[in-house]
């Protein structure tokens, strides 16, 4: 199998926005750092975000011999209530997960200057200075795996089975995604699919998402990206059992996490969540942290399996497609407009 | 099937009340034909969009039928079955977890058809045994399933082998049009088939589906001439949980490969409505989730080619929409009429 | 009796009861009650409604445990724990209210728990070979592919039967068979009944009509209140002295202008009641009087049954106020349908009809209860009361919008239950109180409460159908009675039944009914039950009286 | 209350198999959902949309309807709501929050009514098409929230509206949600109208004897039709407190679930009006306390879905419940035996 080292990552870039204010040290240091986090709509196991999310802060926690704890939300309804639990509970730096906890995440660190926050995928328009946002170029992350596919297609078309478009980080890795193959390969045909249902179906189906993985291969797609949580994963396990396609992950190493797709998994699109975490963990304990945005890195999964398939050519254009995402002078169709 | 038998399967069937062709029957024959065409005219014109189509058919269909006759039998019984959903659910959890622990998807399938089966007995239980109302005995199943496997959810649990795969039959694989669809599949989805056509003649013509019929219609006169209701009541919701069990096997082992909170997204709901939309027997459930599969595999399809450039929340209504109409018209074509104890607990005097 | 005799020989005692007790919460429905069948007889017994009748037959069949008592099936002592055991010993029942499973076949029906089988699968042609054998063996003529539900009440009758005899039943029970058959079919099945003693088969036989009872029987037992008040035979005795043993007290069934003598019991009718009914006999004499303003007035009518056949075909009549027109006919031949047709409960095709000189075609059921029609509906579980509700709902059930019941869209719980104690009152109505729920009430009980609701408000017009089906002498004497109070106090009546007796007493006209059409107008007084029979059989020479346009 | 108590005892006994401490998860459960002030108020806050869910469910079986729509029902009403919530502008109090409720009620009332007047004019299965339009109002309201009435402002990139004008929001009184109140008086109201009223005699005679209620002069279709809009009503007018007072603004996948559980609520009421409030507050107050169970003593919330179903289960079948107790059969002893089949078997 390939190495663990990412096969290619954007350069970390630490955000500009930064406010250089340090929140009032009111902190006793004779308790243990102690870290929450809160989960958005799901669980900590979800093999996706939140769990790379808690993988992030458990990490953290042994590095810094904190303690880390989380709680799940049942219904977004609850966010502020299960952040205030942390809060009461005096924590020093509480993790809010998906953007859905933006809002709530606000009105806490407002409310709480002594407790760092960190929300994943949660823009910050106006900077706090004890509030991270832990954004990712989902588009970068999609088209690199995008230029991947459109070099490896066979019959020049590509599919993608995506969760909804409801949610904003899924469209940015289809429109990277598309327009990647598109970059390295002018003559390929793009098909993708958004879950139709409503957001509290649309991550957790894998039936459908396998069902239209089929599809999509049926009608000639051999390289399909699976995005979009539980849903995606069905896709990726459905491609699995068909000799010669690949599939392509989302979010993390899908390697790790499902393993039923390994017999097609190319290589994953990831946002690198867990390290994002754990640094910007790091930052608050060792009283770096930085309120802002906090770009964190994106890139393509070892390639394992397939380590062999991908030419050293296919593997210099990635290399080209890299450097000029991270000079900012390739167009990933993200945002529109 | 002797043409002397004809009408009194008709009557047999308990639904079907009309004798003969009745305007009923000459629509659904009319519709199957126009059907037939269009998807040949398709098949033609762009052969590999026809085949997704009709695999995505043949596929959503599957889980469907499954779980309508699970419904079906307890109907026609006189038990509503309104926890299909959790019995999906609940043995798609146990399918996957034995499968991925034994190393055997056989014995994943053994687990989740028990799974179903005990399910399918607690149902009995509470609504033949202790009388409890039918729905909230569904009900019960349905959350209790949905705590349960969340509750019980291992997250690091995988296969750690691959799904059920397809099994080409042959010659008929490479049939046209329905090749693929019908004759490369995995091995539950045969199995499907297969019972769809055995449940159909058992429940149409053996002595079991018209004692069936009869505890449904009239227990007490199934009772006056010796029928043991209530066994029998507990023995075909139990076996019948049996089919939902399958169901969930096929749904964790077959048709995804893995297992995750809350899977059966609505399924079981559908499957109700694919049973009460093929009027209950078998045949005509595998119609009406052939019909749904289409819809939604269709949906996909509009999507996957950017056949219009509307939001997918739009195209994603299409096969609620469609199901409506046809329920509805349908509904004026002829009225089907419930199995008469429906609902009802049955008491020995 | 002493059972000795091995079961291999003819047994002398085909079935008994020993002391039966059974109860149900606080009524005893059986008290010590002993009954015996011998072979090639028939048992009759009779008693009011809710007298333990169909409670110990039940347990004969194993469909109750008796709390005492001891059964007795070919001379030797069982415990019965399910029909299944009595109809192993060759017990067969026909059940008051019919056991067959509507949508099924005939066949279907018949072998039902006993199938022909061919691998698990039912042998169809057997069990039609079977079946239609059998049919030819007693004469009870089925089709055999018909659905039960399509079938008449009659054609019901026979399969309950041909199962029982299917299962080669030595003992038939048949509780309350004759309660919806004609005179034919009646005569017919007693016949049948006749002819399967002949062979050695001893039969029960429930019923509520002495006629019955004399012409049939072998031996008769009486019940009361759960007790057995007498046993006796025909010989023995007389249709009054039946009917005041199981009233007990004397009952007047007597149609006053009906003399043939087959319900006459009119010498122990008190005085007063005679009295009542002799006032308006010569005023009823009169009733086709142009002078009285036409209530009803049905022209053309049209209506289709269930299945889409037409069941009412170009029908005519008119009612006058103050008489009594009776409908005779043989059940489905559409009667319902046009009861249905003119309370606005069944579209009619074609047609119209005028109730007191407005126009009711294609009127809804509130518009006909607005205009001033009471309705006694044929099915009183199905139409008549919701057996849930309480006495006191039932008895506005279809007045509760009205004042006082209701006011601004409110009901008035004190003003519906004042008017529910005095229907309860009124009618006889044995109820523990207004709050208990109407099925609670024996079928007796029910159909008086019905009347009671229809008779409580201004009518200008009853509909009366089947108005004392399966109900005893005693509700039957008391419902004519009010019937005819009605009539004389001006109120059109348009009475349907199957009961020719019923038609006859209380009639001032009569129509019979064939195939949708009326055949003929009688003069109740003149005509003989043989000859209407004839008619109600479709034997009329065709000529349509045009009584309507007269 | 034995079925509550027997239903907390055996989720105690899977808590402690799991290797929690049973006390300080329930201690904690309990704290979370009334321990203060706060608590109190989200449980409020969470019982309000149950109790409507669940008058809508109960409301419906009167008439022999088994009404599976109340999702739906609620999600247009939530959406509809927060459009007037936040379109209108410098409309007054008095004018736009009752309009906005008003106009959340009808959208749920209609989408209700679509299912009641299919069965009535057509016969079409009221499960089946309240099952479909439960799919069909996700999509339309996800859309809506996605689409044409998306929030714009600042960087907001969520499928959801705007927040509400202040002139359309429900106020909070200290721990009391004036939602609550409204739920309450609603519970109230289908009491008296299915008890008092001559429509409520229409609706209970429709389900329990169709045949006999059109003898009764009562036009059966109507009254399915009308009986499954107010369901749609109750249940829309539950999404728009939901919009107007909890939320601020309709967001895509926020209600999820919310009309179901009316099925749980109404069942553990018997499908009594009134007793549809204790139940909503139960299921309430344990939703309210789960989060503050996990945190404080690790049982997964799940643990919760498990309680209701086994509560659910003794309120069902009273038999098992006896028989747990061992509790003596007393003959006089009324069955109190719930039914609702017959909403489908007809
Ligand atoms: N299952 C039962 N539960 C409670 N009481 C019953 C039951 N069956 C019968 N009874 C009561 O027992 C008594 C006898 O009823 P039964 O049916 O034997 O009367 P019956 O003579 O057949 O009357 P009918 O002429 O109306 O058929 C009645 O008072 C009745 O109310
Ligand atoms: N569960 C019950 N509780 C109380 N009484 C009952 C019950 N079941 C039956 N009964 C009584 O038993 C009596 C006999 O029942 P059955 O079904 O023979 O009706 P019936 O009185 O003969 O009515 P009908 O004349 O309409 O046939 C009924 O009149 C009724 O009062
Ligand atoms: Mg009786
Ligand atoms: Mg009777």
């Amino acid at each position: 199998t390939g190495s663990d080292e990412p096969a290619a990552t954007t350069a970390a870039a630490p955000a500009t926005t930064a406010a250089a204010e340090e929140p009032a040290d009111d902190m006793d240091d004779a308790e243990p750092f102690k870290i929450g986090l809160v989960t958005d709509t799901g669980k900590v196991d979800d093999k996706s975000f939140n769990q790379s999310a808690w993988e992030g802060a458990e990490q953290a926690a042994a590095a810094l011999g904190a303690e880390a704890n989380y709680i799940e939300t049942e219904e977004a309804k609850d966010y502020e209530n299960n952040i205030g639990l942390f809060i009461e509970d005096g924590v020093d730096v509480i993790i809010t997960v998906g953007f859905g906890l933006g809002d709530a995440t606000i009105a806490a660190a407002q409310a709480n200057p002594g407790i760092y926050f960190i929300g994943v995928d949660q823009f910050q328009a106006e900077a706090l200075p004890n509030l991270t946002g832990l954004i990712f170029p989902e588009d970068q992350s999609g088209f690199l795996a995008g230029a991947l596919a459109g070099m490896l297609t066979e019959s020049n078309i590509v599919g993608a089975v995506l969760g909804t478009d409801l949610v904003p980080p899924v469209v940015a890795f289809k429109e990277g995604w598309e327009h990647g193959a598109r970059y390295t390969n002018p003559d390929v045909q793009t098909i993708s699919t958004y879950h139709p249902g409503g957001l509290d179906v649309a991550f957790g189906d894998p039936d459908w998402g396998a069902a239209t993985a089929r599809q999509a291969l049926d009608q000639g797609a051999d390289i399909i990206f699976g995005a979009g949580g539980a849903t995606g994963n069905g896709a990726l396990i459905e491609i699995a059992s068909q000799e010669g396609a690949y599939c392509v992950g989302v979010d993390t190493d899908q390697w790790n996490t499902v393993p039923e797709a390994r017999p097609c998994l190319v290589t994953s699109a990831m946002k690198l969540i867990t390290p994002g975490v754990a640094d910007l963990i790091a930052a608050a304990h060792d009283g770096s942290f930085a309120g802002g945005n906090f770009l964190g890195e994106v890139g393509l999964a070892p390639f394992h399996d397939f380590d062999g398939i991908v030419t050293d050519d296919m593997r210099a254009t990635l290399a080209d497609v890299l450097a000029g995402l991270n000079a900012g002078e390739i167009d990933t169709g993200w945002p529109p407009g | 099937m002797t043409a002397g038998a004809g009408p009194d399967l008709a009557t047999a069937s308990g639904v079907a009340g009309v004798r003969g062709w009745s305007p009923q029957r000459m629509w659904s024959v009319a519709g199957a034909v126009v059907l037939v065409a269009c998807v040949w005219g398709f098949y033609a014109w762009d052969g590999a969009q026809t085949t997704a189509v009709l695999g995505g058919t043949v596929r959503a269909a599957t889980l469907l039928v499954l779980g309508a006759m699970c419904g079906m039998i307890g109907e026609r019984s006189g038990i509503v079955n309104i926890g299909i959903e959790g019995q999906f659910l609940m043995s798609a959890f146990t399918a996957f977890t034995v499968a991925s622990m034994s190393g055997s998807l056989f014995l994943g399938v053994v687990a989740g058809v028990s799974t179903g089966l005990a399910m399918g007995w607690m149902l009995a239980a509470m609504s033949v045994g202790l009388r409890t109302d039918q729905i909230i005995a569904g009900t019960v199943l349905n959350i209790a399933a949905l705590g349960l496997t969340s509750f019980f959810y291992d997250r690091g649990r995988s296969l750690g082998q691959p799904k059920y795969q397809s099994i080409e039959l042959g010659p008929l694989a490479d049939l046209p049009v329905v090749g693929t669809a019908l004759f490369n599949r995995p091995p539950l989805t045969y199995l499907a088939l297969v019972l769809v056509v055995v449940l159909h003649v058992l429940l149409l013509r053996s002595v079991w589906g018209m004692r069936t019929t009869a505890i449904g219609e009239h227990p007490g006169a199934a009772a006056t001439v010796g029928i043991d209701v209530i066994r029998l009541r507990y023995w075909n919701v139990t076996l019948a949980g049996g089919l939902a069990g399958l169901g969930g096997a096929y749904l964790a082992l077959e048709s995804v490969g893995t297992f995750t909170r809350a899977m059966s997204g609505g399924r079981g709901f559908l499957a109700l409505a694919v049973m009460i939309f093929g009027r209950r027997t078998p045949l005509g459930a595998y119609a009406a989730a052939l019909f749904f599969g289409f819809t939604t595999a269709l949906q996909g399809q509009f999507q996957l080619n950017d056949t219009f450039d509307i939001p997918a929340q739009f195209v994603g209504m299409l096969p609620f929409v469609v199901t409506i109409i046809v329920v509805a018209a349908a509904g004026l074509f002829g009225r089907m009429r419930d199995p008469a104890a429906l609902g009802q607990p049955y008491e020995v005097r | 009796m002493v059972a000795t005799a091995v079961s291999q020989a003819e047994p002398e005692v085909l079935l008994a009861g020993h002391g039966i007790t059974k109860c149900f919460g606080p009524v005893v429905a059986n008290d010590d009650v002993s009954v015996e069948l011998r072979p090639g007889r028939i048992l009759a017994l009779l008693g009011e409604n809710g007298a333990g009748k169909s409670t110990l037959v039940n347990v004969l069949f194993g469909l109750h445990r008796p709390d005492a008592g001891q059964v007795v099936i070919a001379d030797e002592n069982v415990e019965l724990s399910s029909p299944h055991d009595a109809i192993a010993r060759g017990v067969g029942m026909v059940h008051q209210h019919f056991q067959l499973v509507p949508p099924m076949s005939v066949v279907r029906n018949i072998v039902l728990g006993a199938e022909p089988r061919k691998l698990g699968m039912i042998d169809v042609t057997q069990a039609r070979r079977r079946v239609l054998e059998l049919a030819d063996r007693f004469g009870l003529h089925v089709d055999p592919d018909a659905a039960v539900e399509d079938l008449p009440v009659g054609a019901q009758q026979r399969v309950e039967i041909l199962k029982a005899l299917y299962r080669d039943a030595r003992v038939l029970i048949a509780d309350e068979p004759t309660a919806v058959l004609t005179p034919q079919e009646t005569d017919h099945l007693l016949d049948v009944l006749r002819g399967l003693t002949a062979q050695g088969v001893g039969i029960v036989f429930i019923t509520h009509k002495l006629r019955e009872v004399m012409a049939a029987a072998d031996d008769i037992v009486v019940l009361r209140e759960g007790k057995v008040v007498g046993t006796t035979t025909p010989a023995q005795t007389s249709e009054a002295a039946l009917a005041e043993l199981m009233v007990g007290r004397a009952v007047d069934l007597h149609g006053d202008r009906f003399e043939s003598g087959a319900t006459g019991v009119g010498s122990a009718a008190p005085a007063e009641i005679a009295a009542d009914d002799a006032a308006p006999t010569s005023e009823a004499m009169a009733a086709d009087d142009p002078e009285r303003p036409v209530v009803l007035d049905i022209a053309g009518l049209c209506a289709d049954d269930d299945r889409g056949q037409r069941a009412v075909d170009e029908l005519s009549l008119e009612v006058r106020a103050g008489e009594i027109v009776g409908v005779a006919g043989v059940e489905g031949n559409g009667q319902r349908e046009l009861v249905e047709a003119i309370t606005g409960l069944r579209h009619a095709t074609a047609g119209t009809v005028s109730i007191s000189d407005r126009d009711a075609s294609g009127a809804r059921p509130r518009q006909v209860t607005v205009i001033g029609v009471g309705h006694i509906p044929e099915d009183r579980a199905k139409h008549g009361l919701i057996g849930s509700y309480s006495v006191a709902d039932n008895s506005v059930l279809n007045r509760y919008f009205k004042r006082p019941f209701a006011a601004g869209g409110m009901l008035r719980r004190d003003r519906i239950d004042s008017h529910a104690r005095d229907v309860v009152a009124t009618f006889d109505v044995r109820t523990p109180d207004v709050e208990s729920p109407a099925d609670s009430l024996s079928g007796g009980n029910k159909q008086k409460l019905i009347v009671g609701r229809e008779f409580s408000d201004e009518i200008d017009l009853l509909i009366a159908a089947q108005p004392t089906r399966g109900i005893d002498i005693g509700a039957i004497e008391f419902i004519w009675h009010r019937i005819r109070e009605r009539r004389d106090g001006g109120t059109a009546v348009l009475l349907v039944s199957a009961e020719l007796d019923e038609v006859l007493a209380l009639s001032d006209r009569v129509v019979v009914m064939y195939e949708g059409r009326i055949v003929a107008t009688v003069d109740p007084r003149t005509a003989t039950r043989e000859e209407i029979g004839l008619l109600m059989a479709g034997a009329a020479p065709g000529t349509e009286c045009s009584v309507a346009g007269g | 209350m034995a079925s509550v108590v027997l239903g907390l005892l055996l989720g105690a006994v899977l808590i402690a198999v799991q290797g929690h401490s049973v006390s300080s998860a329930y201690s904690a459960l309990v704290l979370g959902g009334a321990g203060d002030a706060d608590a109190l108020l989200r449980t409020l806050q969470k019982a309000t949309p149950l109790v409507f869910g669940g008058l809508a469910v109960a409301f419906a079986f009167k008439a022999g309807l088994f009404n599976i729509g109340g999702q739906g029902q609620l999600l247009v009403g939530a959406a509809f709501a927060a459009g007037v919530g936040f379109g209108l502008e410098g409309v007054p109090l008095v004018v736009h929050l009752p309009l906005a409720l008003l106009v959340g009620a009808a959208a749920g009332a209609a989408w209700g009514a679509i299912a009641g007047v299919l069965k009535a004019t057509s016969g079409a299965h009221e499960v089946i098409v309240t099952i479909m339009l439960n799919f069909v109002a996700g999509n339309l309201t996800d859309w809506l929230a996605a689409n044409p009435w998306q929030d714009r402002s600042g960087s907001n990139i969520i499928a959801r509206t705007p927040l509400v004008q202040p002139s359309a929001e429900i106020p909070t009184w200290g721990w009391l949600p004036a939602g609550f109140v409204l739920a309450v008086i609603a519970a109230f109201a289908c009491w008296f109208i299915l008890e008092r009223t001559t429509y409520g005699f229409e609706v209970r005679s429709v389900g329990a004897n169709r045949h006999a209620a059109r003898y009764a002069g009562i036009s059966v279709g109507c009254i399915m039709a009308s009986t499954m809009a107010v369901a749609g009503l109750l249940a829309g007018l539950g999404g728009a407190i939901e919009s107007l007072g909890v939320d601020g603004r309709f967001e895509a996948g926020v209600n999820v679930g919310l009309g179901f559980e009316g099925i749980t609520i109404a069942l553990l009421a018997r499908t009594n009006p009134i007793a549809v409030i204790p139940a909503g507050l139960l299921v309430g107050l344990m939703e309210a306390g789960a989060a503050k169970m996990q945190f404080e003593s690790g049982v997964a919330p799940e643990i919760i879905d498990v309680i209701q179903a086994l509560i659910l289960l003794f309120v069902a079948a009273p038999l098992i419940v006896r028989w747990l107790l061992r509790l003596r059969d007393r003959p006089d002893a009324p069955d109190r035996r719930l039914t609702l089949g017959a909403g489908w078997g007809r």
